[in-house]
């Protein structure tokens, strides 16, 4: 029998850099979903037009084209990343731009009461937004967020188009070291869905701690 | 007589095509309780909404407190006031809406404490001490740690009120505080804005189908109909003997609905 | 790397075979998805736990892990247990599988919004629980559906590049191919790009005139 | 100019490109990468003063794009030499020399011995990893496009034999070998050389840029030839030192 | 006197751990007009509810016009009524909802249409041409072809009767009919409710807080407060002599509150 245990440990390796890619892209997402998000609500047009573009094109393109510009394209046009950077730019830059739609559909959802009661009290712009409309919007994301969070890490499987050893990249070279098809995309199956559980319960545990004493913000 | 502190004059809102007000100009002296009284979709709630600045008015002047509302004077020219003058003037107006607009995130202190934090930088232990001084007043001060979804509609209701009067406006709006209420909650409103109308020398504007409310409540009551004031005068001029055809059908109806007046 | 023009021209008739292609595997996993959708939300549904838990976890399996991986145990791991698809075929079932349970929950959120005072007065004008689904529920649940249902094809039709993990020659294969062949890769995938953006924007427009026309029920 | 060897010896590694296709190239259970190809290039790059090499798996397809990107500064991957390759990338001595070979179910049912001959069966398909040499061999054989089936690596192709999805998989010799050999499965056989097919040599290859790089590497891949340490490397993996030492890269570039 | 057409008798009800109904009993007449009146949570819309089938009870037993509501005779024993004989005692009972219910995505005809046509299979003709004599009698004939989201609250109020009366139920229940419409719109509604109970001789069950409305349309008044009948009797001894204190601090709430009685 070929040495599992070591495979194992190659397949662990690939989960490493899965969870890193995961959790570096959610940050870069969830940057640019704010201000992408609330970039289109802006008064000004160049940043609502700016805003508007860039979710646009990175909902419009496919990430795989996306990720293979940043990975081979920009080098040419002399920005040099490694394939970790790439990796994380190319799937915070396309999950960021699912998520400015939610900030912004969030944003606008809070009732139109909400931002004359802050007129009423002479709050400004910004104020109202930070203290009274993002908390309550904020919940309403959440769920959403989460399961962007999830996308995010099942995208992070076709990151091996640009040679990063995620784990499905290790699955394969496992399978093709040992012949054995069945057991390593076995182990990464579960492997992803244990991680897209711990998201979930991490969300809906955030969410319940947010929503503590909220109830009837969301209706 | 000192002069009036609102002075609306001639001004005109439409909403697309529709006008809602064309022309419409009334006065208010400082202190005054003023009750709007009308039939549904008449421009009562627009008012209110154009005096805390919530809509823009089409042409038209108000004043209020001997500035302008909508214009900044510079160089003796009058230009479109700019946010920052809408600020200064939106100091002297308070506004408690029909629906409370409490914010749900936020307890019942911090809701009352939030604005004059923020907008004129009083310290929290400041803040707070008179917003408790205020939920007393209202009857809230025991329940200052709870959240809004925790309260009755009658609670927020007050809650809203002493959140309108924290930052001290000189002028308070209201817009059917108690319409949305379980009849059996209303009376504790009603209760503490009596008290607010007998304590304080703020000018009151208040939008009402409560005629019994209205009628002990104002000391001068507006008829508005299709965005105009058909009728006005003390409330037992208007409500007794009633000059216009147009009023004396509403109260008729009003009072076949079932209310008293 | 210059842009060749004529380079372009050459490759043009290679890669509109494989917009066919992926044109037809969404399609056909658009169908399957909506089938599967379908089913999985009927299912949880069920008042027996027995079929309701196991098919919730199953839909939640297939939501939490990568499609890529899935196309790899369906086509390398299933002929083991004597089941052989075409790529294609593999392929569409993979995506109609993965985004049935997207349709799954898009079911149930559209059922779930018709208010519960139909439900009631449909009782109260004593209407069967068939009558009840045919004449009250379906027709007001349906149209908000649509639109939500059009957005994942969108979707799916962005991820139809994974397919070329199990050879299927989509529009993402055929630009490889070019680009293997001529050592040029910064054409093809552009063009992939463009297309895909192209495609999007149009499915953007539809989407919009689906939200306008079925978005919303006035009640 | 020698800028580049200066920049990888002070970074002290070089990056190479390589398939994962053993025993070209393999990677270990230890994630330890080997195969005839980098632990040539390792031991050339030592001594060329840098310590050590760090190799990515890249697709064939990628493996031109990503040097001329600068993703990589080596592809060493078992990418033969042919003229339009020559032309991408600059190449260094030939290292690694290898016939064709199909992976076929026992007894080959189809009766393949070249090319052409899968050509010539219309309902006759053939795996081969997208971009390889082996892709083009079949398609100037005269094979259409839609029955030259394009395997993502070397497991799937074997797979794909096995479950009947494609009539022959085609690889070099001992990579065919080097699946049948972990596969065991007595209902595979091998055809070796296909017919027709010429022998292929890979080389180190360099992005145009880095000639002076290439050349240095030239220079310490001769001694070793020399010195028998270049078949010390790679004759275990089953190669032929003499082989690459029979050719000349200036020969195989310009090839028909 | 004839026999009860709906007997209730010793009922239970609990929504989790709470009880809202606990050994009701209860009786009315046929063609008599009841009203329930009572503070918000008393259980008043429970009692509609569990009428309508729209809940069921956890203990007790209805009977409707002499029949087993939830439960079935079979060989002398009684057991929990199935979904054919629910089926059957419904054609009995129609009931009007708060929010009126309308089906959105069907014009103010075919609402009225759709439950003859498919419940007891009237043919398209028949079923439009009473219904068209419904819509006609709440006033509402000229818009038929209107979808509901074009229409008022009011109006919407008034189809929704129309669209209960299509069945000829012998009761009707009444679940605050008039508190989501604005105080204008409430008139018309009461207006074909007065009609309607001088006109018919239905059975009629009505939850109002319009206490003035309940005082003109009740044959007999039952006032609730927790699940139980506080006091019971004509009109006019509930509303203007309340024997029970609970009941007499109720009315004065109301009152206060600017409702007529
Ligand atoms: N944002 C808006 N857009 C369009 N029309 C509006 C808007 N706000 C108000 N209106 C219209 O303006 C008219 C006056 O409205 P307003 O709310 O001032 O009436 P009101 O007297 O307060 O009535 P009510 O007693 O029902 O509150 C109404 O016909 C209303 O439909
Ligand atoms: N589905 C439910 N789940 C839990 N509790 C419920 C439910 N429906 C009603 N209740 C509770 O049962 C009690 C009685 O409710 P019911 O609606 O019958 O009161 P009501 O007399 O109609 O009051 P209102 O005048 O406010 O309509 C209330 O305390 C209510 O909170
Ligand atoms: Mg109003
Ligand atoms: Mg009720």
């Amino acid at each position: 029998m070929t040495d599992w245990s070591g495979y194992l440990y190659l397949i662990l390796q690939g989960a490493l850099v899965t969870v890193e890619l995961t959790l570096m892209g959610s940050v870069l997402a969830l940057i640019m979903a704010f201000v992408a998000g609330l970039g289109r609500l802006s008064r000004f047009f160049a940043v609502r037009a700016l805003a508007t573009a860039y979710i646009e094109f990175f909902r419009g393109t496919s990430i795989f084209v996306q990720l293979f510009w940043v990975y081979f394209v920009l080098p040419l046009a002399g920005f040099e990343l490694t394939p970790l950077q790439a990796g994380v730019l190319g799937l915070g830059l396309n999950v960021g731009a699912y998520g400015a739609e939610v900030v912004r559909g969030a944003v606008q959802s809070i009732g139109k009461e909400q931002y004359e009661a802050c007129v009423a009290l002479n709050l400004g712009r910004w104020q109202g937004m930070r203290h009274v409309i993002l908390p309550q919007a904020l919940l309403l994301m959440l769920p959403t967020f989460g399961n962007n969070a999830i996308e995010l890490l099942k995208a992070t499987s076709v990151v091996s188009l640009i040679s990063l050893a995620d784990m499905t990249f290790q699955a394969n070279i496992v399978r093709s070291q040992t012949g054995n098809t069945m057991l390593p995309f076995a182990t990464i199956l579960i492997l992803y869905f244990a991680m897209a559980s711990a998201i979930s319960w991490g969300v809906r545990t955030l969410e319940r701690r947010m929503a503590r004493g909220l109830d009837g913000v969301r209706t | 007589m000192s002069a009036p502190i609102i002075k609306i004059d001639s001004i005109a809102k439409s909403f697309g095509a529709f006008k809602v007000l064309d022309g419409l100009s009334m006065q208010v002296m400082p202190g005054e309780k003023l009750a709007l009284i009308g039939p549904s979709g008449s421009g009562k709630t627009t008012i209110l909404r154009i005096l805390m600045t919530l809509e823009r008015i089409d042409g038209g002047h108000i004043q209020i407190d001997g500035e302008h509302l909508y214009h900044m004077e510079r160089n003796g020219q009058l230009l479109p006031a700019d946010e920052r003058h809408l600020t200064r003037m939106r100091q002297k107006i308070g506004m408690v809406f029909q629906l409370f607009n409490l914010f749900p995130h936020k307890c019942v202190l911090d809701n009352v404490t939030l604005a004059p934090m923020l907008t004129k930088g009083t310290p929290r232990a400041a803040a707070e001490k008179r917003a408790m001084e205020l939920l007393d007043m209202v009857g809230m001060a025991d329940k200052a740690k709870n959240m809004p979804a925790q309260l009755s509609g009658g609670q927020k209701q007050r809650v809203a009120i002493a959140r309108a009067l924290a930052l001290s406006p000189k002028i308070m709006l209201f817009d059917e505080v108690t319409s949305a209420l379980d009849p059996e909650l209303v009376e504790e409103v009603l209760n503490v804005m009596r008290k607010l109308a007998a304590e304080t020398d703020m000018t009151m504007l208040l939008v009402t189908h409560e005629m019994g409310f209205a009628h002990d409540f104002a000391d001068r009551v507006l008829f508005f109909d299709r965005g105009r004031i058909v009728e006005e005068g003390k409330p037992d001029e208007i409500f007794r003997h009633p000059k216009q055809e147009r009023t004396q059908a509403f109260l008729k109806k009003i009072i076949a609905a079932g209310h008293r007046v | 790397m210059e842009w060749d023009w004529d380079f372009v021209w050459q490759i043009l008739p290679t890669l509109i075979q494989g917009v066919k292609i992926t044109i037809l595997a969404t399609l056909l996993g658009s169908v399957l998805a909506a089938v599967v959708g379908l089913a999985i939300a009927l299912l949880r549904r069920s008042p027996n736990r027995l079929i309701s838990r196991p098919v919730g976890f199953f839909a939640e399996f297939i939501r939490g892990t990568p499609l890529l991986v899935q196309l790899y145990f369906i086509f390398y791991v299933l002929p083991d247990i004597g089941i052989l698809l075409p790529p294609l075929v593999a392929g569409v079932i993979g995506l109609g599988l993965h985004y049935g349970t997207y349709a799954a929950e898009v079911y149930r959120a559209g059922i779930d919004n018709v208010p519960r005072g139909q439900w009631e007065a449909a009782k109260a004008c004593n209407l069967s629980a068939r009558q009840t689904w045919t004449h009250i529920i379906l027709p007001q649940a349906i149209p908000p559906m649509i639109p939500a249902l059009a957005n994942y094809f969108v979707a799916m039709f962005k991820e139809t590049p994974l397919l070329s993990a199990i050879t299927v020659l989509e529009l993402m294969n055929q630009a490889k191919l070019v680009a293997n062949s001529y050592y040029r890769y910064v054409e093809p995938m552009t063009l992939v790009g463009v297309f895909f953006l192209i495609i999007s924007l149009f499915s953007v427009i539809l989407l919009r005139w689906l939200e306008r026309r079925y978005g919303r029920i006035e009640r | 100019d020698d800028s580049k060897l200066e920049q990888l010896k002070e970074q002290g590694f070089a990056r190479l490109a390589i398939a994962n296709e053993p025993p070209y190239t393999a990677v270990a259970a230890d994630g330890k990468v080997s195969g005839a190809a980098p632990d040539v290039a390792r031991e050339v790059f030592k001594r060329l003063g840098v310590a050590d090499v760090v190799a990515s798996i890249s697709e064939y397809g990628a493996m031109i794009p990503g040097l001329q990107a600068g993703r990589f500064d080596v592809v060493t991957a078992g990418l033969f030499m042919k003229p339009e390759r020559c032309a991408a990338v600059a190449y260094s001595e030939p290292v690694l020399c290898d016939a064709e070979a199909m992976l076929v179910k026992k007894g080959n049912p189809k009766g393949f011995k070249s090319y052409e001959d899968v050509a010539k069966d219309t309902s006759a398909t053939i795996g081969a990893p997208g971009g390889g040499t082996e892709e083009k061999l079949a398609l100037n054989a005269g094979v259409p496009r839609d029955r030259v089936i394009v395997v993502p690596d070397g497991q799937s192709g074997l797979k794909m034999v096995q479950d009947g999805r494609i009539d022959a998989y085609s690889l070099p010799v001992l990579s065919i070998n080097d699946l049948m050999k972990k596969a065991n499965d007595p209902n595979l056989e091998v055809i070796a050389p296909v017919q027709g097919a010429p022998v292929y040599c890979d080389g180190a290859a360099f992005n145009k840029k880095d000639t002076a790089l290439r050349d240095a590497f030239n220079v310490e891949l001769a001694k070793m030839k020399k010195s028998g340490e270049f078949a010390k490397i790679i004759e275990p993996y089953g190669f032929s030192a003499a082989a690459a030492m029979s050719t000349t890269t200036e020969k195989l570039c310009s090839a028909k």
